[in-house]
């Protein structure tokens, strides 16, 4: 049994509950141990770094913080955004030997801010696809638009993520589910994450372009692997569709559900009846388009 | 303490080095004014006696900076005067001089800014740790009083 | 005793701003041995320098001390001014108060200390300075020109010209260069071809010219005027002087598909080939990499059968050939960056965006589609292009923080080329600024906007992708208060960064000469000695040294042709003498080296030698080192190795570094020598 | 025994050398060196394990060079010496008969430094592991510490130069601490000139040295001055891969380079 330090972040305890769900599931198939790292608080995503550096560090550096006290080196961070936020902390912190005492006596704590975060790709990458392969039972019919969004692979200088406009990572994960990945233009295009609540029509605009690149390459579904783009891409389709000719309706899975679903796990231990755009087991009978509308494909051809 | 001012002396090739201090003027980029340069025409030239020197005569720090591996002036002093750093840093860490105060640095012709960074860096790290008085002192006592400057360690 | 002038220059505000010079005299003045000591304005002017001769004579001056900008900067013009008042110019020294000093600190009293220090250490230099005669060496009178394209060309011919011999070494099989494979040129727009290859021809029938192609310098020993260079000349695979240029091996190869270099890409060459149908020499070579008779084991072999001539050679061997020259001229140019550079125009795998060289060859005579622009995926007529300038230049977060000078030019001629075969397609120009500074430039642009009608659009795209059949080019314009423009384009022309050519870092490496972060060769000054390298007898021309437009290149490379023509107009040059030299002293000792010759191996220039010395009878006393003057570079490497210090080195000697470290910070050590 | 009587007899005899160092025993017991030059004196010759001096240190003593070819016999150390000063182009094959006895007993005759090379590398003594002790006990002092130790034992150095006199590796005609334009290394035996003086002897001897001990055995003060050597011959060996006096050509890690030598202190 691996045991792993784990920040699950409010999207998981709230909208995203079924990330968090699938994430346990898969991981438990897999006997590792995600410990959650005890009395974490909220790691200031979005506002606090426009305001308060201090406090923006801060924040995120209690729970480093405490999970360096709770005898961890490294921990798994799901959420992007808590993910952009920890990771800041952590490289300031450490190029930065005055501001890691500040933060030290703002908090009370003695630490060395020597605890990494990480994604849930980097934690699939390093510790499930090694062993995925083998654990496949029921290999997913799909044609997979993988949608990262912003902070995953950005910015390039903080994340260190090679190819960060075109990113391959979920791709290679869902390959070996048995699914083909999409090839298509707006894998790290903008949901509007920031204007989710208070601007609902903007980020309408914003999904529905995402959306139209991917079904007219010939998508089936998504894969996403952060609770803000699975909440505006499933959440907001409804402000989508007002923006499309044809309304859309291939659902938005979390890159742990695919795996759940491969692995044969229960549609309800992935929390799958929890999405707004609802999913069916019967989407992968399904035959996937061959022919794509996109040009990409007939350029390669030629 | 507080107005301690480090005392740096800095040995560079004339290549390399001594050009990327000119071009840290010729960009006009400020550093701490505590470094005095001394010119060789590569590292190669640098005698390790020189260092003891400089010790010697009172100084808080060195700094030993040439041209970057594969771009000596003359193909190889760099790599010759490489092999006797890290000889004769062994010796000095074995006998227990204060080596920190040694900052050994490959500075190019078009890095005025890494210049001076490295003197900041260097100023800035000797005035933490003060005047270097283990070796300049030895010269300042003379025959037989060693004890004193034991005596003057522990007291 | 030593009688030492010590003059301190203000160089106006530069140093006096921030040093105060008249203490700093004040304060040489009491250094023992110093005879005089003053301040002045401008030291370098001529009532400066007449100040020090004066003062030379008057005071009966040993040495001589100026305290003023970097001797990389001035040292020659106050030795020359010391000479001139007979005192030897070994016996100036500079103190470095400008670069070192008052340019790098702020104006305070520990900036003065500073200043006041330099001086001290370079007074107890001086005094242990030794009158020297500078050395005398003969000079080869050839050149090496590196590289055959316009830079090369015009400094090749320049020298042949002024009647000295020239070696030129092109890597690839055709001189021309990047030249030759532009359309039209700015800000004229005639024909690049149309004036270049005549200066190709010249090249090639000159008789002071001797050319090698599909050549490569594979090492350069010596020094100015006695330089040895070792060229690889590549297996040609055919004998080019029985071979007549017919061109049937051409037609008759079956390898086909090899991308065209001199297409950028864009077409596709054969095995056995010419880069272009102006090449000089006008004869193929065989490329061995993509030959089915060298990667297969002598199949094939198709071209010696239709030879008539029977010039083809397989058996041809890479030879290394040896010359001896007197001064180099690199101008190996420079490349451009590819669209796989761009992850955010769609890592290079849209056939439609290209490179701004590639469109040059859409845009020839002699190109791939003879002049039309149609686009690479499908061969259609773009209706709607955009241009992208700086693409990667001026970018600090893709590593290329300068301007890469010619791409807002060539953009401009790019769109007004495009409407000009394309009368009614739309073009659009992103850009950053306009940079135009040239004779003619400005108006060129402007030309290009207002009345080819091409759209500016000021700003930035962040991304280009592909949908139903276009490229979705999505930007920005800063002027329109930053609002965001899609333009659904038929083609991309990015107008990528000049950079470097590979392999250049491992060139500098071999010729010993300097160059930048981004392997640019670095010149000696950035201002005052633009074509010269810190290496004497090296010079540089055109876009190796940074990107740069023909006229530029054309100049920079006349430059150094007169450079080196001056470097040939005397038999003889001198160097400095500041070499190293094993002691030598009276018997019994003759020496205090014990021959060990630990320092032979440390010598990079094979300068130490084995010396006996003998007896009257002839019987050997010792043998001891002996470093030979015409080789020794002055590194001093083996001055500091020698454990008796038996060596030691003219200019850098042990008492002068000994004197200047112990002056430092250390008032008791001082005395009068 | 006797064999090596025997052994220096007919060197002598046979003109292969006209003079021949060995060890000698007094009878109160005291190891010396021996110069023998007639054949019959060679019983004066001995050998055992007391045999530590380096005699390595009198080839090069301009009245041995009179004597021409010369006979030696040397122990492990020697033997390291004569090869490492072979290297230096301080001696030559054919004016050097030298003979040793392996570890078996048995007398060894060398008719050249390739074999004395075979040889020395197939008998390589391993480092004093008490040295080597010694080393590591001093790097894990802190620096202060080290510092006050090395203090401590140089300040007592007298610079009665017994350590340059008893070195083979010491044969400059003119050592560097007498040389007084410039004055390199203070003259009074006071610290900083003592410290000077055995920092240089170090640096000189770093990579050449063959760790026979003698100039800690020859130290009046008794300072162990061969774990400065010492240490700065396992930093050659393990940065370099070099080793003195193995080699019968020039091996020296100061006077070669590999492009790619690692270090991790500069910046």
């Amino acid at each position: 049994m691996i045991k792993i330090a784990y920040f699950p972040g409010c999207s998981l305890e709230g909208s995203s509950k079924e990330y968090n769900e699938s994430l346990l599931a898969v991981s438990k198939e897999f006997e590792i141990q995600l410990e959650e790292v005890h009395d974490w608080n909220c790691c200031g995503a979005t506002a606090a770094h426009n305001l308060n550096k201090v406090l923006s560090i801060s924040l995120p550096a209690r729970t480093l913080a405490l999970a360096e006290k709770q005898g961890f080196s490294e921990i798994l961070v799901p959420c992007a955004a808590c993910y952009s936020r920890l990771l800041t902390a952590y490289n300031e912190l450490n190029k930065d030997a005055a501001l890691l005492e500040k933060v030290k006596e703002i908090l009370e704590i003695d630490f060395s801010a020597k605890v990494k975060p990480f994604t849930v790709i980097d934690f699939i990458q390093k510790h499930i696809q090694p062993k995925l392969k083998e654990k496949v039972k029921k290999p997913l019919n799909a044609k997979i638009a993988c949608y990262y969004g912003c902070l995953l692979v950005r910015p390039p200088k903080l994340v260190e993520v090679e190819r960060y406009e075109d990113p391959l990572m979920m791709e290679s994960i869902v390959k070996e589910l048995g699914a083909t990945p999409l090839d298509w233009a707006f894998k790290t295009e903008c949901c509007g994450a920031g204007l989710s609540v208070s601007r609902t029509s903007t980020v309408g605009k914003l999904c529905s372009k995402i959306l139209d690149d991917a079904l007219s390459r010939g998508a089936t579904m998504f894969a996403v692997a952060c609770p803000m783009c699975q909440s505006n891409l499933d959440m907001r389709r409804r402000n989508a569709n007002v923006f499309l000719n044809e309304k859309a309706d291939a659902p938005v899975l979390f890159i742990t559900q695919l795996i759940g679903l491969a692995l044969g796990l229960d549609k309800k231990e992935l929390g799958l009846q929890r999405h707004f755009v609802p999913f069916n087991l019967e989407i992968f009978d399904k035959p996937i388009p061959k022919e794509t509308l996109g040009k990409s494909k007939k350029v390669e051809e030629v | 303490m507080s107005n301690f001012e480090p005392k740096i002396i800095a040995f560079v090739c004339n290549w390399c080095t001594y050009a990327g201090a000119d071009l840290a003027g010729t960009s006009r980029i400020k550093y701490a004014p505590n470094v005095r340069i001394v010119r060789f025409p590569c590292t190669g030239r640098i005698d390790f006696m020189l260092l003891l020197k400089a010790l010697q005569t009172g100084a808080d720090g060195i700094i030993v900076s040439g041209c970057h591996p594969a771009d000596c002036h003359y193909t190889a002093g760099n790599y010759h005067a490489r092999r006797r750093w890290i000889i004769f840093k062994s010796l000095l860490d074995f006998v227990g001089f204060d080596t920190g105060r040694i900052t050994f640095s490959w500075v190019s012709a078009a890095e005025g800014a890494k210049w001076a960074q490295i003197v900041n860096e260097t100023v800035d790290k000797i005035r933490d740790l003060g005047p270097y008085t283990d070796y300049s002192n030895l010269n300042k006592l003379g025959v037989g009083t060693i004890t004193e400057v034991l005596n003057a360690r522990t007291a | 005793m030593s009688r030492i002038g010590v003059f301190i220059c203000h160089c106006g505000e530069n140093i006096g701003g921030t040093v105060d010079c008249e203490k700093v005299a004040e304060t040489a003045a009491k250094y023992p041995g110093v005879a005089y000591s003053v301040d002045y304005k401008y030291m370098c002017s001529d009532p400066g320098q007449n100040m020090i001769k004066d003062a030379i004579k008057e005071h009966k001056l040993t040495g001589v001390v100026v305290a003023a900008c970097s001797p990389r900067m001035h040292e020659p013009t106050f030795r020359k001014a010391v000479s001139e008042a007979g005192i030897n110019p070994f016996l100036c020294e500079m103190a470095n108060l400008r670069e070192h000093c008052s340019w790098v600190h702020l104006k305070d009293d520990s900036t003065t200390e500073k200043a006041e220090e330099l001086v001290k250490v370079l007074v107890e230099k001086v005094k242990r300075n030794q009158p020297l005669e500078p050395i005398k060496v003969p000079v080869t009178k050839t050149a090496l020109v590196l590289g055959g394209g316009i830079a090369g060309i015009q400094a090749a011919l320049d020298i042949a010209n002024s009647g000295h011999k020239v070696i030129m070494i092109e890597k690839s099989p055709s001189i021309g260069g990047h030249m030759s494979q532009l359309s039209e040129t700015f800000p004229t727009l005639d024909c690049s071809q149309c004036i270049l290859t005549p200066r190709m021809v010249e090249v090639a029938q000159h008789p002071n010219i001797t050319l090698y192609t599909y050549a490569e310098l594979v090492g350069l020993d010596g020094f100015i005027g006695n330089f040895q260079a070792s060229i690889k000349l590549k297996a040609k695979s055919i004998d080019h002087d029985i071979c007549n240029g017919c061109g049937d091996c051409i037609a008759k190869c079956p390898i086909k598909k090899i991308p065209d270099e001199f297409n950028a890409g864009l077409g596709t060459r054969t095995a056995v080939y010419v880069p272009f149908p102006q090449a000089v020499p006008n004869k193929p070579v065989i490329d061995r990499e993509n030959c089915t008779y060298f990667t297969r084991d002598g199949k094939c072999g198709l071209c010696a059968k239709v030879c008539t001539k029977g010039a083809i050679d397989y058996s041809q061997k890479d030879e290394i050939i040896t010359i001896d020259v007197g001064a180099v001229v690199v101008a190996t140019g420079f490349d451009i960056k590819g669209t796989d550079f761009f992850p955010e125009y769609g890592y290079g795998r849209y056939k439609d965006v290209i490179t701004g060289l590639q469109f040059e060859r859409l845009a020839s005579a002699s190109g791939p589609t003879l002049g039309e622009i149609k686009r690479p995926s499908d061969g259609k007529v773009p209706q709607n292009i955009v241009f992208i300038a700086c693409a990667g230049s001026r970018d600090p977060a893709k590593g290329i923080e300068y301007c890469s000078k010619i791409c807002c030019m060539y953009t401009a001629k790019h769109a007004m080329l495009y409407k000009h075969k394309v009368h009614q397609g739309k073009a659009s120009v992103f850009y950053m600024d306009i940079r135009a500074g040239g004779k003619m430039y400005e108006e060129f642009v402007r030309r290009a906007i207002e009345e080819d009608d091409v759209n500016y659009i000021r700003g930035r795209v962040s991304r280009i992708y592909e949908k139903n059949g276009k490229l979705i080019v999505k930007g920005v314009d800063t002027l329109l208060d930053a609002y965001p423009v899609e333009i659904e384009a038929d083609m991309v022309v990015l107008a990528t960064a000049g950079i470097a050519n590979e392999g250049s870092e491992e060139l500098a490496q071999s010729l010993h000469i300097s160059y930048d972060q981004h392997n640019f060769f670095a010149e000696a000054h950035p201002k005052l000695k633009p074509v010269e390298t810190n290496t004497a007898g090296i010079m540089l021309a055109g876009a190796c040294q940074s990107p740069k437009d023909i006229p530029d290149s054309v100049s920079q490379a006349s430059g150094a042709a007169v450079k080196v023509a001056a470097l040939f107009s005397k038999d003889e040059l001198t160097r400095d003498p500041l070499i190293a030299y094993v002691n030598r002293c009276g018997p019994p000792t003759y020496s205090t080296c014990v021959g060990c010759f630990l320092c032979v191996s440390v010598c990079p220039y094979l300068a130490i030698e084995k010396e006996q010395i003998k007896d009257r009878n002839g019987n050997l006393i010792k043998e001891v080192a002996k470093i030979n003057p015409g080789l020794c570079q002055g590194c001093g490497t083996c001055v500091a190795l020698c454990r008796s210090k038996s060596i030691d080195i003219y200019g850098y000697s042990h008492s002068q570094v000994f004197a200047e470290v112990m002056a430092l910070f250390n008032e008791r050590s001082l005395e009068n020598v | 025994m006797q064999e090596l009587h025997n052994k220096i007899k007919s060197i002598l005899e046979n003109g292969s050398a006209s003079l021949f160092i060995a060890y000698q025993k007094s009878r109160e017991g005291k190891i010396t060196p021996t110069f023998i030059t007639k054949p019959e004196q060679s019983q004066k010759a001995y050998f055992g394990d007391d045999c530590k001096q380096n005699l390595a240190v009198y080839i090069h003593k301009q009245e041995v060079k009179n004597f021409g070819k010369v006979g030696i016999f040397a122990n492990i150390y020697t033997l390291k010496s004569l090869l490492q000063i072979y290297a230096e182009n301080q001696i030559r094959d054919d004016y050097l008969k030298v003979v040793t006895i392996n570890p078996n007993g048995a007398i060894v005759e060398f008719a050249n430094f390739m074999e004395i090379e075979n040889y020395v590398n197939e008998n390589k003594p391993a480092p004093n592991p008490e040295d080597m002790e010694r080393v590591e006990k001093l790097s894990n002092l802190s620096r202060e510490e080290r510092w006050d130790y090395w203090l401590n034992e140089l300040s007592t150095c007298i610079k009665c130069y017994a350590c340059r006199a008893a070195c083979p590796m010491c044969y400059c005609t003119k050592c560097t601490v007498d040389c007084n334009q410039p004055q390199w290394i203070s003259t009074p035996s006071h610290s900083l000139g003592n410290i000077e003086w055995h920092i240089m002897r170090a640096m000189h001897l770093a990579g050449r040295c063959v760790e026979c001990n003698e100039c800690a055995r020859v130290c009046p003060m008794d300072i162990p001055l061969n774990l400065l050597t010492v240490k700065l011959n396992d930093t050659a060996n393990i940065e370099f891969g070099q080793q003195a006096g193995l080699k019968g050509e020039l091996d020296y890690a100061l006077s070669t380079f590999k492009v790619d030598d690692k270090e991790n202190f500069i910046r």
